[in-house]
């Protein structure tokens, strides 16, 4: 395997162990997919796009983030092809490669969940939702549940801090994640 | 660094509560907290943990997603403990996971004590809470006989929702059959619930995106709440707080106009009915969806077989002694002469 | 001293184009050993061999190397022609100077240097070889034809119909296998029993075929042309020699509730029972375990709890101490076609296989598999031909055929395809809908694989003309929810997800081996496939052969066959059988392993290390005839001549002939000549 | 007699043919070779074959005797594993070459002299792949004289081998 040949098959294979290679396009991932209903493509879409090399297409597509994880997919697929891998490693790629098509407000949830661990080393949720909601912009969203939750005791003001916070910046940088 | 390294062997469970049960899901942590001693479960909350990154973690970087979890084993480790509960599915999961591909490759595991700054034997074992009262199960039945009250969960009857999280990749479902999983069942079990047999176990809420595409989430969580209302639940049992905020915070948009929301009640909470804990020290009053309701119609049931069996045992008394007056009042067979 | 002679071909200019031969022979002319040395253009020719055979009377030589082609091309010829020439053909060897030297070089000189050591090594070999005869093995013109269905059936007829007695042996209560299970058969929708049955009763009465049902085999011994089988009858506990066939023992029989494998479950029978109506021999047997009378011999009752049968049986032909038999027969050929069973979704597993949780484990009552759809389709079966689902007894007007269900699934534990599936299901499609006009059939399929004549029109008749709705996407969950069975799939097709409330599944379960299939080839010596399929000897050159030579292979045992293919391969089998009993004897080269008992330490290691079992171990006996020892004996009947026993005896007691360890040293010596 | 101790004079090598023994089975690598010739794959020509039933039947003492006799390497081929013509030869071959590999080695065999390869009946264009792969590994590891001290004069050895052969006909004779 020499460095000029290597495809977005192989990449993944190498990177995340999962071999989309062997998909034989059955579907059984798209027919258990919780999120199918409401994406343009599928599971096992992604996989082809995997498998014929279109990296552009698969890194661009909104759908790698509306994957839940639940991983039905790859607890069904005849074959191993671990989809659920595949496509955690087409968003890591896509995030990599700073593809813009990226939807605005989940790549906003992800950053804004990350930004509190690398500065607090816990998630605050008040002030995760307060920041996600600055990023994404859709600031009314879920406000109707923000008092409920004040008054069930189970959003606090106060952000909590880790003593080891330089800890999680060490763990930042050496994953290349650091800022 | 080695040197330094000297865990002395402890006692009891490493407890790693993560985010959620600090924060949105504490009901979860404080019925833990309530039911551990009553069962014998010696569990301490690790030292300064740190979130375990969460969906995001491995969404975003494939490394951080197995770092950020480790330098919580590493504590729990250093410690000194062979075995840290996380109750939260997701924590659970990503502690599972980083544990399991930390293992898998020694590499990897070579590199993680530079990446965490500290030493890392991946040494710990990742339990979540089904787990932990499952094999507690004979405690838990023993304890809830010996309360002296009546139990209150007798004959309810419950559907165990595990999500996606405690049973999928199967390389993480600690025993569990992925597709027909049995850990919260046997629980309900224990606690002298009943366990429904339903459809939706093992299916997504969609918790992960519950801010992003609500939409999809609500779609989701509708057809779980509603297969087991069809099945006859009278509340959801769940072990995965993002399972539980998405099911109880949105259930007002899962249910239809007029339906009486099912209550979605954490496992450690049901416990800790079964042990006749106050439902306040179980948190059962944070709900969106009132518990109280359901408490109620438990406890009214409860008395009511109570008085009944009372009853019945004093009929049965009442018929003893009428016999007893019968033989008494039998005529003697007169002495021969 | 030997006298060997060398014969150096040009083959045209394949090889002197290259390689310089007159220089080679006129080289080897003095070599240690050799009286003879000639070239010529075409060896292998007429006046070539002539050449060969004047040389070795006029100089009456004692071995003859040929460089020339590789001895897979003419070994043969040169050695009938020594032989011809009153020269043992085993003193005739070939040195390959074309396809291993002039074919591949360019260079003239170093062709020919090379071509002078590889003759040197030759001539160096032959200096060593023994004259050897041909074995020769007597042959037992009788089969063994192990299994009686389709394929054992046709394979046992072919052969007693070519003029040789048959031994048919069959585990069940009757003969037919699973296609007497089926209803109708494709491409061509006629009824199986129908066409099966008078092939049942042939087989039956044939002169040279002798049937044991109820029988397995319990060992096979010996080799090619000389087997001794030992059958086990098991007890049938009715005697098929008094029994008239009348089934008033099954009328009385209390026991009637008992799942019928036949009806695979969708039926009873009673303890004492026929399989089915058909059966061949019409003899029931006595299923013991589920017996009443010896359920209560079982508790230790002191009188017997029944008996019934035996009251009701006017021939007395129950015998309820009847015990099993053994026979042993001796054969010199087996056929083993011992057929297939169907792959179960359940909990329990065979190591390596895994169940399917999603599709709930076979628990949903009204999700089927093809053998028990048959059952329903067939007017033989227990609805006598109306679909009507198990749960409730209805007629099911949504009905979900799911291909490939642990086929091509590696997760599973199986990646083959099972071959039959994708025809059956078509036909399970149509048969549904010819019965039920309003029904809807929707099958899940992957791809369709209809290779066979008259097979793909077949299947696009199930969607063309019977409106039976393919999907193309496996299916991911299959669940009952109420009065229906959910079926969640996806049409990869149009791109959407598809949920389909199924009033009955019927699932395409993969073909499997007979469970105790391995345990089988273990008995008779041949090898099988990780999954338990008998391997045949080459798999396109010699389908029906085994890798033990004398044994052969029909049907389902050795892959998934339909039934076309599996009546083919069991008259190919027969064919074969014929053929190896057209001799009286088995002639065989000598090229087998041959022990010294005067070095022989008896180790056995040989023994250990032979892939065909042939060898033994005898015992040396003193005088007065008791034993002092043991030796290792060959056995050149069972002896292929690979000579791995020669490698690992410690005390180089077993020798090879034509490869004995002086022949390849004197090879390996003769290469220190280079330079 | 590890090689370390033969001195080579770079002259030599310049010169060096290595001399290559092979031992290959009859029904894969033999009929493989047969196919590189038919289809004229041009090869190395340092290469004598020997042709055994199958690999089951090589005696390691085979490769020390070629060693012995002036082999500068040995190239040992057979049937893939599970393709043998008689269902397991090879297989033993692979456990005892597994073993002695590791011995030849402690005896000072360099082991780049040493090919073991499946090459089967289809495979001609391996064959010779096989072939030159190893000629250039020898070529590297230079001319192997270490046993050949141990050997007695070839002709030697072939009068006597005569001799003994002569006996024995006169013995049958007789």
């Amino acid at each position: 395997m020499n460095g000029t040949s290597r495809t977005l098959a192989s990449e993944i294979a190498a990177s995340a162990g999962a071999n989309a290679a062997a998909c034989y396009q059955c579907g059984k991932c798209s027919a258990g997919c919780p999120m199918a209903a409401d994406s343009d493509l599928r599971p096992h879409n992604l996989m082809r796009l995997v498998m014929q090399n279109r990296r552009a297409e698969a890194l661009s597509d909104p759908t790698i983030w509306y994957c839940l994880t639940c991983e039905t997919c790859s607890e069904r697929c005849p074959n191993g092809c671990d989809p659920a891998r595949v496509i955690d490693a087409l968003r890591e790629m896509s995030l990599a490669a700073g593809i813009s098509q990226t939807p605005k407000n989940i790549k906003a949830f992800h950053r804004a969940f990350l930004e509190q661990v690398r500065t607090n080393g816990r998630v605050h949720e008040m002030g995760l939702v307060m920041e996600y909601k600055l990023r994404s912009g859709d600031l009314m969203k879920d406000a109707t549940n923000a008092a409920p939750m004040f008054s069930r005791g189970k959003l606090s003001l106060r952000a909590h801090r880790i003593k080891g916070i330089d800890e999680m910046k060490r763990i930042f940088e050496a994953c290349g994640t650091g800022s | 660094m080695n040197a330094q390294y000297t865990a002395t062997p402890r006692e009891g469970i490493a407890y790693y509560p993560g985010c959620s049960l600090h924060g949105t899901s504490r009901e979860f942590d404080e019925s833990l907290r309530a039911i551990a001693p009553v069962l014998g479960l010696r569990i301490k909350e690790i030292d300064d943990w740190s979130c375990c990154g969460a969906s995001s973690g491995h969404m975003t970087d494939h490394l951080l997603g197995v770092a950020l979890p480790a330098r919580n084993l590493a504590l729990a480790e250093a410690e000194g403990f062979d075995r840290v509960v996380a109750p939260c599915a997701a924590c659970y999961n990503r502690l599972a996971i980083s544990q399991h591909e930390i293992a898998a490759d020694p590499g990897l595991a070579e590199r993680m004590p530079d990446i965490l700054g500290r030493p890392f034997r991946n040494s710990v074992e990742v339990v979540n809470a089904n787990q932990l009262l499952r094999d507690a199960a004979d405690a838990i039945k023993e304890k809830t006989a010996a309360t002296g009250k009546p139990n209150p969960l007798v004959g309810v009857k419950l559907a165990a929702y595990y999500g996606c999280l405690l049973v999928r990749p199967a390389a993480v479902a600690a025993g569990e059959d992925s597709e027909n999983p049995s850990s919260i069942d046997d629980v309900i079990r224990a606690c002298g619930a009943e366990a429904v047999d339903w459809n939706m176990k093992v299916e997504c809420c969609g918790a992960s995106l519950s801010f992003s595409r609500t939409a999809s989430v609500v779609r989701l969580g509708r057809a779980i709440v509603s297969d087991a209302r069809a099945h006859g639940a009278e509340a959801i049992v769940v072990a995965c707080p993002l399972c539980h905020s998405n099911l109880d915070l949105r259930q007002k948009a899962m249910t239809a106009r007029g339906q009486e929301p099912l209550p979605v009640i954490f496992i450690t909470q049901l416990v800790g009915l079964a042990l006749g804990l106050p439902a306040g020290q179980l948190g059962l009053d944070r709900h969106f969806v009132p518990t109280a309701p359901l408490l109620a119609r438990l406890s009214e049931r409860a008395l009511a077989r109570e008085a009944d069996e009372a009853r019945k045992k004093a009929e049965a008394a009442a018929k003893a002694a009428a016999r007893a007056e019968k033989v008494a009042a039998a005529p003697r067979g007169g002495e021969p002469e | 001293m030997s006298r060997v002679g060398v014969f150096v071909c040009h083959c045209g200019e394949n090889i002197a184009r290259t390689v310089d031969v007159a220089k080679v022979a006129e080289a080897l002319k003095d070599h240690p050993g050799v009286a003879f040395t000639t070239d010529y253009k075409y060896m292998c020719s007429d006046p070539g061999q002539a050449l060969v055979r004047k040389a070795i009377e006029e100089h009456n030589l004692t071995g003859v190397v040929v460089a020339a082609c590789s001895p897979h091309m003419h070994e043969k010829t040169f050695r009938n022609a020594s032989d011809k020439a009153g020269l043992n053909k085993y003193m005739c060897e070939m040195a390959n100077i074309r396809e291993h030297c002039s074919w591949i070089h360019e260079n003239r000189d170093e062709a020919t240097a090379k071509a002078m050591d590889i003759t040197r090594t030759i001539i160096e070999k032959v200096k060593h070889n023994k004259p050897l005869d041909p074995i020769r093995i007597p042959i037992t013109k009788k089969a063994l034809v192990i299994g009686a269905g389709i394929a054992g059936i046709q394979a046992a007829l072919d052969i007693a119909d070519g003029g040789h007695k048959v031994i048919l042996i069959e585990k069940e209560a009757s003969i037919g296998g699973h296609m007497s299970q089926l209803s109708e058969t494709f491409p061509t929708l006629d009824c199986s029993q129908c066409i099966l049955t008078p092939r049942m009763v042939e087989a039956y009465q044939h002169p040279n075929i002798e049937l044991h049902t109820w029988s397995e085999v319990e060992s096979i011994d010996g080799y090619i042309g000389n087997f001794t089988a030992k059958i086990r009858k098991k007890a049938r506990t009715v005697d098929e020699d008094l029994c008239n066939g009348c089934g008033d023992c099954l009328a009385v029989c209390p026991a009637k509730r008992i799942s019928s494998e036949f009806e695979v479950g969708l039926g009873n029978r009673t303890a004492i029972y026929v399989p089915f109506p058909q059966a061949v021999p019409n003899i029931p047997v006595l299923d013991r375990p589920n017996c009443t009378l010896f359920k209560g011999r079982a508790k230790g009752l002191a009188k017997d709890a029944c008996g019934k049968c035996k009251e009701a049986c006017l021939k007395g032909a129950i015998d309820f101490d009847a015990e099993d038999t053994f026979v042993e027969e001796q054969v010199g050929a087996v056929v083993v076609a011992t057929g297939f069973q169907l792959y179960s979704i359940g909990r329990e597993q065979p190591q390596g296989l895994k169940g399917y949780g999603e599709y709930g484990y076979g628990e949903v009552p009204d999700v089927i598999d093809g053998l028990q759809f048959e059952r329903l389709a067939s007017a033989s079966g227990p609805t006598a031909g109306a679909i009507r689902r198990p749960s409730d007894g209805k007629e099911p007007k949504t009905v979900v055929f799911v291909h490939c269900v642990g086929s091509r699934d590696p997760e599973k534990g199986i990646k083959y395809c099972s071959k039959i599936c994708c025809m059956y299901s078509a036909k399970h499609a149509m048969l549904y809908k010819h019965k039920v006009h309003d029904g809807r059939a929707v099958a899940f399929y992957m791809d369709i694989r209809a290779a066979g004549k008259g097979y793909d029109e077949f299947s696009r008749r199930a969607i063309e003309e019977d409106h039976a709705e393919y999907i193309r996407g496996r299916v991911s969950r299959i669940f009952r929810e109420g009065d229906v069975v959910k079926v969640w799939g996806f049409d990869t097709l149009s791109g959407e997800q598809v949920v389909i409330d199924a009033d009955m599944v019927v699932l395409a379960t993969a073909v499997r081996p007979q469970p105790d299939a391995k345990k089988l080839a273990q008995v008779i010596g041949c090898s099988f496939d990780e999954h338990g399929f008998i391997n045949e000897a080459h798999p396109k050159l010699r389908p029906v052969e085994t890798n033990t030579a004398g044994v052969f292979v029909a049907g389902a045992c050795q892959a998934p066959r339909d039934i076309p293919d599996s009546v083919a391969m069991a008259s190919a089998a027969a064919a074969k059988v014929m053929g190896l009993f057209s001799a009286e004897e088995l002639e065989r080269d000598p090229a087998v392993a041959i022990v010294n008992e005067a070095t022989c330490i008896g180790c056995m290691n040989c023994a250990r290390a032979c892939p065909y079992n042939a060898i033994e171990q005898r015992e040396i006996c003193t005088v007065d005839g008791h034993v002092c020892g043991h030796t290792a004996w060959v056995n050149p009947g069972v002896c292929q001549g690979c000579g791995t026993c020669q490698a690992v005896c410690l005390s180089k007691s077993v020798e090879l002939q034509t490869f004995t360890d002086e022949q390849v040293y004197s090879e390996i010596n003769a290469l220190c000549l280079w330079e | 007699m590890s090689e370390t101790m033969v001195k080579r004079t770079p002259a030599a090598d310049e010169a060096f043919e290595p001399r290559i023994t092979a031992f290959v089975c009859n029904w894969c690598t033999y009929t493989g070779a047969d196919l590189a010739g038919t289809s004229r794959l041009q090869m190395a020509s340092n290469v004598r074959i020997i042709r055994l039933p199958c690999t089951g039947r090589i005696d390691p003492l085979f490769i020390i005797k070629a060693f012995e006799r002036g082999a500068d390497g040995v190239i040992v081929s057979g049937c893939h594993p599970a393709d043998c013509h008689y269902n397991s030869g090879n297989y033993h071959a692979r456990r005892r070459f597994a073993v002695f590999y590791d011995f030849l080695q402690f005896l000072g065999v360099d082991p780049r002299r040493l090919t073991f390869s499946w090459v089967s009946a289809s495979e001609g264009a391996k064959w010779r792949d096989v072939v030159n792969e190893a000629v250039s590994n020898v070529r590297a590891a230079g001319p192997f004289h270490a046993y050949r001290a141990l050997a007695p004069d070839p002709p030697a050895v072939v009068d006597e081998i005569d001799a003994l052969l002569a006996a024995a006909e006169e013995g049958e004779g007789a």
